[in-house]
């Protein structure tokens, strides 16, 4: 669809996503929908890394966790503001991914992969062993309605609504802002020809190393936003290896390296989970997990690349198609170099 | 002779049991010309990966101004002023064809602003800003060589490796080439060119340099090697003669 | 049993009567996939029991509520329980709660089997001023969050390490059986760190001595250098916290390589799970495991029999910890509500915090069921099962005992 | 008295590595085929498992009798898993791959809990039951056969392989998919083939474990992130990697979650494996 339908699109969603808690007032729906757009903001943060950079991470929940732990260890031990919390969370997991990372992006492909899910179970299972940051047992936040200085509210959803929505944006601005800046092209070019891009002095690594870190902290400013709303964080919840997958999987569902893929992906299949959950769940039989893998792999095997893939193919646009699924390091052919 | 630009003494590259280059010597002075020839499998994409940075050579020195360059990274080597182009074609396929330029421009630039600019009037020095909007995938391979030029062009580099350019152009787009290089040096910037369309290289060369089997058998300028038995025998085979007397 | 037969048809019958007049739902929120499913479909027939005892008109069982064709107190309004599945995920099991609260309109909730679950679900609970009973979460720190409106039936974790150094002493005196050394085998996970600190603090207020800790990650493959560690550190007797996956690969570990202390005590959960005997066999006699029911406490208490005889009818299984706490769960609930005579939530957290149902009205080995200021039932209690002829005996206290304790426990081979 | 239990921790270690390697053989054939990581490679092991018990329980045959039968059906499965699913995906981007069989690892769990309930299963007589015991070790006798099993399995897969007409097309698909395909070698039969073998080292693997562990629809979820560090260890592709890779780490994690934490026995196994594949990324024997 041409750029002028794309950006109406665009504003009527935002509009849209502004206006419903308001619109629609029951509880459930408006958890559902605060659901999406926190799903969607990981979606747009992992985006950055493996989408734009063509980094596939399947650990980033360590970075979403390290938002939630710090956040929640300052405003719990320090009494810092779960606000302040959250940029502490943001940097300290930009600074954990420069030390994940250096490592890891000699790795490529499926290697790369493998080492993140790695680095992400020894992550949890350090945390999960840890006294100090609460072990298995880990952190019920205090229930204290303190308002937006205390980040935490009552009943009403309609702060978390906004505060997610407004993540979510920033999220997107980040990345929109990446995609405008010689880091975007050098991400871009990274992933057609590594080697092409170095001979034009763009060192792989540093620019990697970028897109990570801006990746991690935004996945760890959403770690905190999980931590104020649920009350609750423990390794199972906020360092799972099948949390990391969720957030690659919002992605590829919804068109890796295009900017409003990871959303699309976000509402869709947060829209399964539950649907397939509050439908099928209360049986005890296990059908939800039968329609939720169903739906899966018919998503998955008819559309690779993606809605948004599917798309730009069903409306094309004008000029050059859009970046698609990246190639270095990850088209079949490319074995593990 | 103005200080040498470049300056490899020695360079040896081995991979294994297979040595690709041995004791490889020249040097090379800014806005100079200098064709690397040789026949297949002689070691001449060794030496330019050598020298880009792809990989630190086994022994020997390569020097930029005097300073030593050997072992350092693609990256770093391009900072220093050093571009390349690829034997086969690697452009960002899935970028336009100013995006790709643009890339290049940012190395001294990082304004996304400026990079444009610097890589359109790149693209009009070398023809190809007709196509700037076009993806790079789309060009054919005379046309995707060419914006590797450009591209590499556009990190105004003082010293230009163009591996094989011209090979599979027709008897035009090979005139073509021989200009844009000879606009090139007039620009100033040194050009170590490898090819092996002897009409493309031979007319713009100020000296020329014949590796066989990873040796380097001869350095002078294109007359004399074209007259040279050791040469000759090697490589050129007995019908050529260098044009004129 | 022809009587209880006819009874059940009877209260299938009572279920198709006309609408009553207003019906009253309740929330129940278990793990029905995932790993702990098998768990969490057990709770789930033992509440759906409870509600179709109260519905119906069969009085046989005994139980005040029982056969009272609905709730007396609001016009024979017949329960309605709305299940929910939360995966054994702190998010979902908040979301679920949430979604029951507002959507289907539940007057109360139960839940959830993971402490971890409880937490976030009777937090939404706690938000929304909805009663939250909690049936079977033994984790400490639920009730000394200061919540107004969540009660707990189950003794807690605290009062079953009590219990196990009780019963330790009472054998010391009973059969002169000295234990000094003990070790602490359990899953890092909330149930597994939590029953260990608990442990390690009694014992050394009891003077016993802790040769080994050890702590696994659950759902691992193989478990041979952990026990290996155990046998290095030979205890008499091991404190073992597992669910039902590690309980049964430990076991063979234990017997693969020839461990076996004087005693195993285990922390309920996979021990007490129904496939645990069936698994096991013989393997897992003489296994000791604090509990909170046990089907030969209807020796002294007949209704245990007369209810168990009802699931044993529905599901061919009989009651076990778990279920058996599930199914009081709902009898509670449903008492509470009787005395309010009303679905307003409010009116229900009153009834509950005045809730005061004896002991023999109640299939658990309790002197009955009354929530302090904190929630929790100050007159829970725990017994100490140990399975004998593939059987869960009540051994301790030795006032509830049916059978006496097998002390020490006999090698595998010399069954 | 160290040295004796050191020996056993080693052995035990041993024996469990060669169940693992085994999953893992299965999951790098895939793998060195068609460039796909099969998420839900613990799922076949469930199936195997399954039927192994349904087999015993049904009909009171040994897991080790059924073990042929149970092996062919898994390669059936595999094979047409591959027919129906994968043959779709073959040309589509890791990614999606990633998505397509993390889909089927969820499909599978709900199937099975579905239609054989989600309660813990287990082949309580079987006749390798009992110990094993020399020179002051002791060993249990299902854990001995499953590692025997595990062994002539994957000494059969690398035999197949190496000297077998089949075999060698299969490898050669594996170098390149298209020089096989000038040479006459039917890409999608060697895919299929590929996922049947894989799917049927599972199947076995399953089988040989079904006699001592648990069996329930999530057990796959225990097994499935070995056999991915055993793969990337080993060397994508490589059957003699994976091999190894296995003996390794289940030495390193039984005799390291004694000697240290138990606790921490998975962090090590994945430590060793960052450090292994940082100093040689393709892995131990993988092409580089």
């Amino acid at each position: 669809m041409s750029r002028r339908t794309g950006l109406a699109v665009g504003l009527a969603s935002l509009l849209g996503a502004a206006l419903f808690p308001l619109l629609v007032t029951r509880p459930t729906w408006q958890n559902t929908a605060i659901l999406m757009l926190m799903t969607a903001q990981l979606g747009v943060a992992w985006n950055i890394l493996g989408g734009y950079a063509g980094q596939v991470s399947l650990g980033h929940a360590a970075f979403f966790g390290t938002g939630a732990y710090v956040s929640t260890l300052l405003s719990m031990r320090l009494g810092v503001s779960p606000w302040a919390g959250m940029l502490a969370g943001g940097a300290v997991a930009a600074a954990l991914s420069a030390v994940i990372g250096w490592p890891c992006f000699r790795l490529k492909g499926h290697y790369f992969a493998m080492a993140t899910i790695a680095v992400g179970e020894i992550v949890q299972a350090l945390v999960n062993g840890w006294e100090a940051l609460g072990g298995a047992v880990g952190f019920s936040l205090p229930f204290t309605e303190s308002g937006l200085w205390g980040f935490v509210w009552g009943r009403s959803k309609l702060p978390y609504h906004y505060i997610a929505l407004g993540l979510l944006l920033l999220t997107l601005s980040v990345n929109w802002l990446v995609t405008r800046s010689h880091v975007g092209y050098y991400l871009r070019a990274i992933k057609d020809e590594p080697d092409a891009a170095r001979s034009l002095g763009v060192s792989l690594g540093r620019y990697k190393q970028i897109a990570m870190m801006l990746s991690s902290a935004l996945a760890a400013m959403g770690g905190t936003l999980y931590a104020q709303k649920e009350l609750f964080i423990d390794p199972g919840s906020t360092l799972s290896t099948s949390l990391s997958i969720k957030m690659a999987l919002v992605a590829i569902l919804g068109g890796v390296g295009t900017l409003t893929g990871p959303i699309v992906g976000a509402v869709v299949l947060t829209a399964i989970e539950e649907a397939s959950r509050i439908g099928f769940g209360g049986t005890g039989r296990g059908t939800d997990l039968i329609v939720y893998g169903l739906l899966i792999v018919v998503i998955a095997v008819y559309q690779p690349s993606g809605i948004m893939g599917w798309v730009a193919r069903r409306w094309p646009a004008p000029g050059p198609a859009p970046t698609g699924p990246p190639a270095a390091g990850l088209a079949p052919e490319a074995k593990p170099s | 002779m103005s200080a040498p630009l470049l300056q490899v003494e020695r360079l040896t590259k081995r991979f294994g049991g297979l040595v690709a280059n041995e004791d490889v010597s020249f040097s090379l002075g800014a806005g100079e010309i200098l064709g690397l020839i040789g026949p297949n499998g002689a070691g001449k994409t060794t030496v330019f990966n050598s020298l880009a940075g792809f990989f630190p050579p086994t022994s020997g020195e390569i020097r930029l101004d005097g300073r030593p360059v050997a072992g350092l990274p693609p990256e770093r080597i391009a900072a220093l002023g050093v571009a390349r182009t690829f034997q086969i074609v690697r452009v960002f396929r899935s970028m336009t064809v100013l995006e790709n330029v643009m890339v290049g421009a940012m190395l001294r630039h990082k304004a996304v602003r400026i990079a444009r600019r610097l890589a359109e009037a790149a693209l009009a020095f070398t023809g190809l800003d007709r196509r700037s909007h076009e993806a790079a995938g789309r060009l054919t391979v005379a046309e995707q060589k060419r914006l590797e030029v450009t591209r590499a062009l556009a990190t105004e580099p003082r010293l230009l490796l163009l591996d094989e350019v011209m090979a599979g152009l027709t008897q035009a787009e090979v005139q073509e080439a021989v200009e844009m290089v000879t606009r090139i040096r007039a620009r100033g910037t040194a050009c170590v060119v490898v090819e092996h369309v002897m009409e493309g290289i031979m007319p713009i060369a100020d000296r020329m340099v014949v590796l066989e089997r990873g040796r380097v058998i001869a350095d002078g300028p294109p007359r004399a090697i074209a007259s040279d038995p050791v040469v000759i025998a090697a490589y050129l085979g007995e019908e050529y003669r260098a044009p004129g007397p | 049993m022809k009587a209880s037969r006819l009874a059940l048809l009877a209260t299938a019958l009572g279920l198709v009567a006309p609408a009553a007049a207003q019906e009253i739902v309740l929330g129940v929120i278990y793990p029905l996939t995932g790993p702990a499913a098998s768990t969490g479909i057990e709770l789930k027939n033992a509440a759906q029991l409870a509600a179709d005892l109260i519905n119906g008109t069969d009085r046989s069982v005994g139980l005040p509520l029982a056969g009272a064709g609905g709730i007396p107190g609001l016009k024979g309004a017949k329960l309605k329980l709305v299940f929910a599945d939360h995966q054994g995920n702190p998010q979902v099991g908040a979301s679920e709660a949430e979604r029951l609260i507002t959507q289907e309109k539940v007057a109360a909730l139960q839940g959830a089997y993971f402490s971890s679950v409880t937490a976030t679900a009777s937090q939404t609970a706690e938000r929304y001023g909805v009663p939250f009973l909690n049936a079977d979460s033994s984790s400490v720190a639920l009730t000394n969050r200061g919540f107004k409106w969540f009660f707990r039936t189950t003794p807690h974790d605290e009062l079953f390490a009590q219990n196990a150094f009780q019963f330790l002493k009472d054998l010391e005196k009973k059969k002169g059986v000295k234990v000094k050394r003990i070790a602490i085998f359990a899953e890092n996970t909330e149930f597994g760190t939590g029953a260990a600190k608990l442990q390690e603090k009694y014992a050394k207020e009891n003077g016993y001595e802790i040769v080994g800790k050890v702590l696994y990650p659950p759902k691992g493959t193989q478990l041979t250098s952990e026990v290996q560690k155990l046998k290095a550190s030979n205890p008499d007797i091991v404190m073992q916290s597992s669910y039902l996956g590690d309980a049964i690969l430990s076991m063979k570990t234990y017997k693969d390589l020839g461990f076996l202390p004087t005693g195993l005590l285990a922390n309920d959960a996979g021990f007490n799970d129904s496939e645990f005997l069936k698994t096991m066999g013989k393997d897992g006699d003489y296994v000791i495991s604090r509990e909170v029911w046990a089907l030969d406490l209807a020796a002294q208490k007949p209704v245990v029999a007369r209810a168990n005889a009802l699931l044993q009818a529905r599901h061919g299984v009989n009651f076990n910890g778990n279920s058996a706490r599930a199914f009081t769960g709902i009898f509670a609930l449903a008492d509470a509500i009787n005395r309010a005579g009303s679905t307003r939530p409010e009116d229900i957290r009153k009834a509950l915090r005045a809730t005061d149902i004896p002991g023999d009205q109640l299939i658990m080995p309790w002197s009955g069921i009354q929530f302090d200021e904190t929630g929790q039932n100050r007159k829970g209690a725990g017994i100490i099962v140990q399975v004998q002829g593939g059987k869960y005996v009540t051994v301790w206290p030795f006032t509830l005992a049916s059978k006496d304790v097998v002390w020490p426990l006999p090698a595998f081979e010399k069954r | 008295m160290t040295g004796q239990l050191l020996l056993q921790t080693v052995l035990s270690g041993l024996l469990v590595g060669l169940v693992y390697a085994l999953v893992a053989v299965g999951l790098t054939i895939i793998f060195g085929v068609m460039d796909i990581v099969n998420f839900a490679h613990g799922e076949f092991l469930m199936v195997g498992m399954y039927a192994s018990f349904w087999g015993f329980a049904l009909w009171k045959l040994d897991p080790l009798f059924t073990l042929p039968l149970t092996a062919l059906a898994l390669f059936a499965l595999g094979a047409a898993v591959y027919r129906l699913v994968i043959r779709r995906i073959t040309d589509a981007p890791m990614l999606s791959q990633i998505f397509t069989t993390f889909g089927l690892m969820i499909l599978a769990r709900g199937l099975a809990q579905y239609l054989w309930k989600p309660d813990f299963r287990s082949v309580d007589r079987t006749i390798v039951a009992g110990k094993v015991a020399f020179a002051g070790l002791q060993f249990g006798l299902p854990q001995v056969v499953a590692a025997g099993g595990a062994v002539a399995t994957t000494g059969a897969v690398w035999w197949f392989l190496r000297s077998t007409r089949l075999g060698a097309a299969l490898e050669a698909t594996a170098a390149d998919k298209e020089a096989a395909a000038l040479m006459g070698i039917d890409a999608q039969k060697m895919f299929a083939l590929a996922w049947g073998i894989g799917a049927g080292c599972a199947g076995v693997a399953g089988a040989l474990l079904s006699t001592y562990y648990p069996i329930f629809p999530e057990v796959g979820a225990n097994f499935i992130l070995m056999a991915f560090v055993l793969v990337a260890l080993g060397g994508f592709g490589s059957v003699t990697g994976a091999f190894w890779a296995g003996i390794l780490v289940g030495v390193v994690e039984v005799v390291g979650g004694f000697l240290w934490d138990p606790a921490y026995k998975l962090v090590l196994v994945l430590a060793l494996y960052l450090l292994v594949v940082w100093l040689r990324p393709q892995g131990l024997l993988g092409k580089a």
